[in-house]
């Protein structure tokens, strides 16, 4: 109707499922509709600062969260964690190279890849956890290529493009048919990733965006999350890693080449 | 020519084996494309190939796709026969340029394409149209507009060239016989093109049946709002939802195959009244 | 009445320059000129498909050098017709008719009328690709008149006709000009078209009208060396003495050389005799000895792509005109002696 | 025509009104694509412009698109020449199934066709021909390969058209001179063609720079390896660096708006000696 | 010598069927025939530029029926030409030469030497599209010759010259055919052309060969109704009493009807006249009375699309043509009494 209250959500789109089902929840319970706009995270920032509208952004992955609030299209106020995300190793069906650790990632002619560092945060945190135990050389000559995007980083494995990718533990929920997750071990992972939601400032509506980050941020919320596979409370996050930090910034080392393996 | 009828074809073997080469490059590409696009039946999966077609979601995208398509095909035509005519028929300053900056929006890739239609609505000029006109951005509107951007200049080449072809001698006598520039161009330069129409309609159309890039960046990829085929296929692909996605490309082309050969069939039944 | 005041015109590298006519009403008005005259680019001007630099055009008492092509009330045949490919013959003919938004009842009576005058009412449905050249010069020329026009602009209407249709097409123009009594511009290239049509003519070379007036004045005098070169550049021979020879024939002595040609009423005094249709040969022609002559050749000039040669056969000096290759391979030197086959009916009689 | 040239034109308003209108609609379009285009220049930044135009990242990618594209323009055109004859002079059963599907490439979304290529090197054939041949997953290769099967069906149907135009005597008439129909296609249908096939090489060629989608899918977007100037628009894009984005996006327009202009001055000033 | 055996071939809807023919050394072979009766087609079956169900070509001793085109050592000139417009004319004459890899000298030798012949050296670097239609033909026929082949094949060669200058290609083609000696065919629908020009003719019609022979015995004795349509359906005279009249005419009473004509060696018994020479006028047609006559009419028939009248004049039964439209605005019946007049240069005299 007209009248209806409609609200834009810039989402990445790996979190299709999850919100696509709240969104409709929430519709039921409030009667705001959320468009979801889906895309790679960076895409959607791109296209809301383009566009200078949208009510909403849930990125993938922190970093343009803070790239976000950096250049003030959300709301720093706002900003709230909806899931986390625990770096991991991902592998084909039934694990066809018998990958169990990182190093098995350096092995000769293993073929590997990871999100592109410098777009992709998946494929930053990556380098980090490669440049911390030292195999980061050793892999990169594994590397057949860089993914645009942290979705397009799991089809690579899904449609057997590569043997592993470096990704989060969520894939092998997308595609559980296709992708098994390999954990690390929880020394090996110097960070935890999330996933946020934050109100735009370009928003005409801020009070109808605002109740939709906090019902996902409510248990309702949560359940959503849980039953698609995400981590969706901190405490639940610490039993992979207990030392790691939340969120936070890391930089690309400066030798670190983006060249791959030819 | 008549070559390769009769059962005792006396053959003459270098010919033959050119005309084998030719044709053999022609089955060779062709095998490609075919190829290339059965090979996505190894993804294929009957279950989810069924339930995707009867889904809302792609039903809503089938609608989507082919109402905007022909909703932009018919525009981009409409904007293009006059362009197309002025190009082919006169001589104006600076027609050169004109000319060059037609085949930019070929050589731009539809997603810049479409940031820039995207920043063009935050101009003033663009603000104006979002209030006083239609919403484009994040809209319906937009994939409209966004498939005419992509597909006018591929319109106007199309149809330059069915102009060039026209003899300027049959308007001029249609103007003694009384009618105005206008009128000659309705009744006479139009029915003598429109072969030439129905053919550049129906690529242009294909072509828009299957944009993307613009589409996505300027309309964006909701659900049941904005979600054509193609970008079906991005999303399913995005979300690393392979069998979906190779689902919605089956549809997409099977969609587009029944609407070429109809298409063909209906302008040569009519071409031949 | 037309009158061209002063007109001029360019098209691409070509301009007509500075013409003068006056057409007057129901006169048959033919302007002869070359490929590449303008006469097409003129016959346009008349039909208001030009926009010109300077000159007006008159129609009685009104300018209509402004008016465009569907306000002049003119019918139009085009040099290639143009019959349009997407209708047939009756909505050929009916196009204008509709244009105008006539009533029904006047676009049925005026197509039965034209198709009965024209003969092509068997035609009315054929497809217009189906037709022959004559059958679409008819056809045109139904669709031009449909419009009941005050002036019928006709193109090089027979050049694309075979000889036989063009005779037959050539008497029927004169007829319909007769019956409907239309002022009708009608050019052409071709000599003998203008001769048998006009009556009165104009020349036009380079885009420049040489001469106006009647036929015969033109043929016999011309005003200028180009225009004489247009015409023919004819030899003129005065004769001395004409006696019939029985079967409607009659034996013209004109300065020594003895001619046969078919009885004229009215007598004769003189012969135009277009160097074209002198043939030339260094051997002896086989074959009857009528209208043959021996000469002497006394000059040879270039002249575009022809050659040209004076040859004397008796007191008189002939101008014989021959392509430049076939000259070349003839070997024709001044002083030798040829042979001179003279074209029966190319001999024209005043 | 010639209108307009002269300084007192006796003009006549109808007809006048009718010919500005069209040009009218060709300049307002010509005004849409430079306007859009030039409404991005809200987001440049000249010293963003001038650091991305000397990154070494872009130099490369400029080599990269250039070379890609030139190669897979020509591949395409050579494969289109023989496919082109073969199917506007020669008569073969299921011909028209071959016409109609020709036309798909141009419908599926060049994302949807990387796919295609992306699954096909996951097929028996596919693995064969990366391990004997040549790799083309992630590799430059697979740019080409890519550019390659979105602009083939483009270039088929440009030269169709020029074939259909050729009268097929001249080769008859050569044929009896002496030439094979090899020699006879060599020596009289190219020099014949020629005109066309400038004009289709350059569009096709256009086409292949701005190639993004089956590129990304295909090729990846790997920085320094596979980066094309398209994909770098959209990894600028995916990186959130707007102003990069827009700086590439005029890099790519100034590259092709030369390249365009210099062809069509080489390839006139050729066709007039 | 080239035989064809039972030839037959079909492309589109058309057929040849069954074609016989035998063409001996040296000798300049015409085949007449209307506009789609498969001339080209069977020209081109003899260039190798059709593939076929049925029969044989032999050359000489050799079966060449599946030899292709570039073998055959054939000259083709095609109806329209199909100069190469990528090149000038010399290049276009050294096509051949240069397909086969001739040395250069050869090649320098050849162009000059039929440069000479076809009197073209003037034009040699001229581009092919500046020449006229007479021009083409020459530098065609150079390109034909230059690899000295052992058959010319001619289609329709002077269809689309004009008048004069298809004259004089007549004779010239003649004197290089004398000259050269070459097995010529050529196709053409002209009747004139292949009297002229044939050693011998077949008549092609409908895809089939009707007569094969020298002209005056397909002229004079067509064998079927069919031919006699096609070579005119002549109305043949048997004249009783031929006098001389002086200045190279003769008048020859024929069955009551006196007719001029001129003078010929050898005598005159038999006059052919073609229905189409006969022109028909309801009116007393004005102008000299040479060869006109009056006539009843006692015969009506359609033919295709011409309408064929039997007149009575004298003795003789004549047998007209005129097209339908024509025929219809004359308003012509049955016991009317009508006008003719003879077109002198079309009599033939046997
Ligand atoms: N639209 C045009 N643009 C450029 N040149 C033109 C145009 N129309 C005609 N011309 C040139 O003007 C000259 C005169 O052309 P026009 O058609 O009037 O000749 P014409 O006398 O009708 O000859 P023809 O007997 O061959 O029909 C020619 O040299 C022609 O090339
Ligand atoms: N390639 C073809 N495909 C279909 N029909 C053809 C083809 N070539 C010729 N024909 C048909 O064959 C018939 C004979 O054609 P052909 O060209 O031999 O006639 P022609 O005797 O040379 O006539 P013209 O005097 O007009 O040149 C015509 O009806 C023509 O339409
Ligand atoms: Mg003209
Ligand atoms: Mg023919």
């Amino acid at each position: 109707g007209v009248t209806e209250k409609r609200l834009i959500a810039f989402c990445g789109s790996a979190s299709k499922p999850v919100l696509e089902e709240a969104a409709e929840r929430f519709y039921k319970e409030t009667g705001i509709r959320v468009d979801l706009n889906l895309g790679g995270s960076g895409t959607m920032l791109s296209q809301m600062k383009l566009a200078r509208r949208g009510d909403l952004y849930i990125p993938g992955s922190p970093d343009y969260m803070v790239k976000a609030i950096r250049d003030g299209i959300v709301d720093r106020d706002s900003a709230a964690i909806l899931a986390y995300l625990i770096i991991a190793i991902d592998v084909q069906h039934g694990n066809p190279k018998h990958i169990k650790t990182l190093s098995d990632l350096a092995k000769p002619g293993m073929r590997v890849a990871i999100g592109n560092p410098e777009a992709v945060c998946v494929g930053l945190y990556a380098v980090e956890v490669l440049e911390r135990i030292g195999l980061l050389t050793k892999v990169q000559k594994n590397i057949v290529t860089h993914a645009p995007s942290c979705e397009a980083t799991a089809a690579l494995v899904a449609m057997k493009k590569v043997d592993a990718v470096i990704g989060w533990d969520v894939f092998s929920k997308w595609n559980p048919k296709k992708i098994d997750t390999i954990l690390l071990k929880s020394h090996e992972i110097p960070r935890i990733a999330y996933i946020p939601a934050a109100v735009s400032t370009y928003s005409q509506d801020k009070k109808g965006a605002q109740r939709f980050i906090d019902f996902l941020a409510s248990p309702a919320g949560q359940k959503i999350f849980a039953k698609w596979g995400y981590i969706a409370t901190e405490k639940e996050a610490r039993r992979f890693a207990p030392k790691a930090e939340i969120g936070g910034e890391y930089k690309l080392p400066v030798n670190y080449t983006l060249s791959v393996q030819k | 020519m008549d070559f390769g009828r009769s059962h005792n074809w006396k053959g003459i073997t270098s010919e033959r084996a050119f005309k084998a080469a030719t044709i053999s490059c022609l089955v060779l590409l062709t095998f490609f494309f075919v190829g290339i696009v059965l090979s996505l039946v190894t993804y294929t999966n009957w279950e989810t190939m069924i339930s995707t077609l009867v889904s809302p979601e792609i039903i809503f995208a089938i609608k989507l796709t082919v109402i905007t398509a022909t909703i932009s095909a018919a525009l981009a035509i409409l904007a293009a026969i006059p362009a197309a005519y002025a190009i082919s028929k006169f001589n104006f300053p600076g027609k050169s340029v004109v000319d060059t900056i037609l085949d930019l929006p070929i050589v731009i890739s539809p997603i810049a394409l479409g940031a820039a239609l995207l920043v063009f609505f935050n101009t003033p000029l663009g603000m104006i149209i979002e209030v006083k006109i239609a919403r484009f951005v994040f809209e319906v509107p937009g994939i409209i507009l966004a498939q005419f951007t992509v597909i006018t200049a591929l319109a106007i080449r199309l149809l330059k060239s069915t102009f060039d072809g026209i003899d300027p001698r049959y308007e001029q006598v249609s103007r003694t016989l009384g009618c105005s520039k206008l009128k000659a161009f309705m009744k006479v330069t139009l029915p003598l093109a429109k072969d030439g129409l129905i053919a550049s309609g129906i690529l242009t159309w294909a072509r828009a049946i299957g944009e993307f890039g613009a589409t996505v960046t300027l309309a964006g990829a909701t659900k049941m709002k904005t979600e054509t085929l193609p970008v079906a296929i991005y999303l399913n692909l995005a979300a690393a939802d392979v069998e979906k996605a190779v689902a919605v490309i089956f549809i997409l082309i099977a969609l587009s195959l029944v609407a070429l050969i109809s298409l063909r069939k209906i302008s040569t039944t009519r071409y031949h009244l | 009445m037309i009158e061209i005041k002063n007109l001029s015109v360019r098209v691409g590298d070509f301009s007509l320059r500075d013409i003068n006519l006056t057409i007057n009403d129901r006169e048959y008005f033919v302007v002869l000129g070359p490929t590449g005259a303008g006469k097409t680019v003129l016959i346009e001007c008349l039909a208001g498909l030009h926009h010109f630099r300077h000159g007006e055009i008159w129609l009685d008492d009104a300018d209509i050098t402004a008016v465009p092509p569907e306000q002049r009330q003119i019918g139009y045949v085009p040099q290639d017709y143009a019959l349009f490919p997407f209708l047939n013959v009756a909505e050929n003919i009916t196009f204008g008719l509709k244009a105008r938004h006539a009533p029904p009842e006047t676009i049925n009576d005026q197509v039965t009328t034209l198709a009965h005058l024209l003969h092509i009412s068997p035609l009315l449905n054929r497809n217009v690709r189906t037709l022959s050249g004559g059958e679409k010069q008819r056809v045109a020329l139904a669709r031009a008149l449909a419009t009941s026009p005050r002036i019928l602009l006709l193109d090089e209407p027979l050049s694309s006709l075979d000889v036989r249709t063009a005779k037959y097409l050539r008497l029927e123009l004169r007829r319909l000009h007769e019956e409907l009594g239309v002022t009708t511009v009608h050019v052409t290239h071709d000599l003998i078209e203008t001769e048998e049509m006009a009556d009165r003519m104009a020349v036009l070379n380079t885009g420049h009208v040489e001469q106006i007036g009647t036929p015969a004045e033109v043929f016999f005098n011309p005003r200028n060396e180009t225009v004489a070169d247009l015409v023919g550049t004819p030899n003129i021979l005065t004769c001395d003495q004409v006696k019939p020879i029985g079967h409607g024939l009659v034996e013209a002595v004109c300065g020594g050389m003895s001619i046969v040609l078919p009885l004229q009423d009215g007598g004769i005094r003189k012969i135009a005799l277009f160097p074209r249709d002198i043939y030339i040969s260094t051997t002896k022609p086989p074959g009857p000895e009528l209208n043959r002559f021996k000469g002497v050749v006394t000059d040879i000039q270039p002249f575009s792509s022809l050659m040209r040669l004076k040859v004397r056969v008796g007191k008189n000096q002939l101008l014989a005109e021959l392509p430049q290759d076939i000259f070349e391979e003839m070997d024709i030197k001044t002083d030798q002696e040829v042979f001179l086959i003279l074209k029966l009916r190319r001999l024209r009689i005043h």
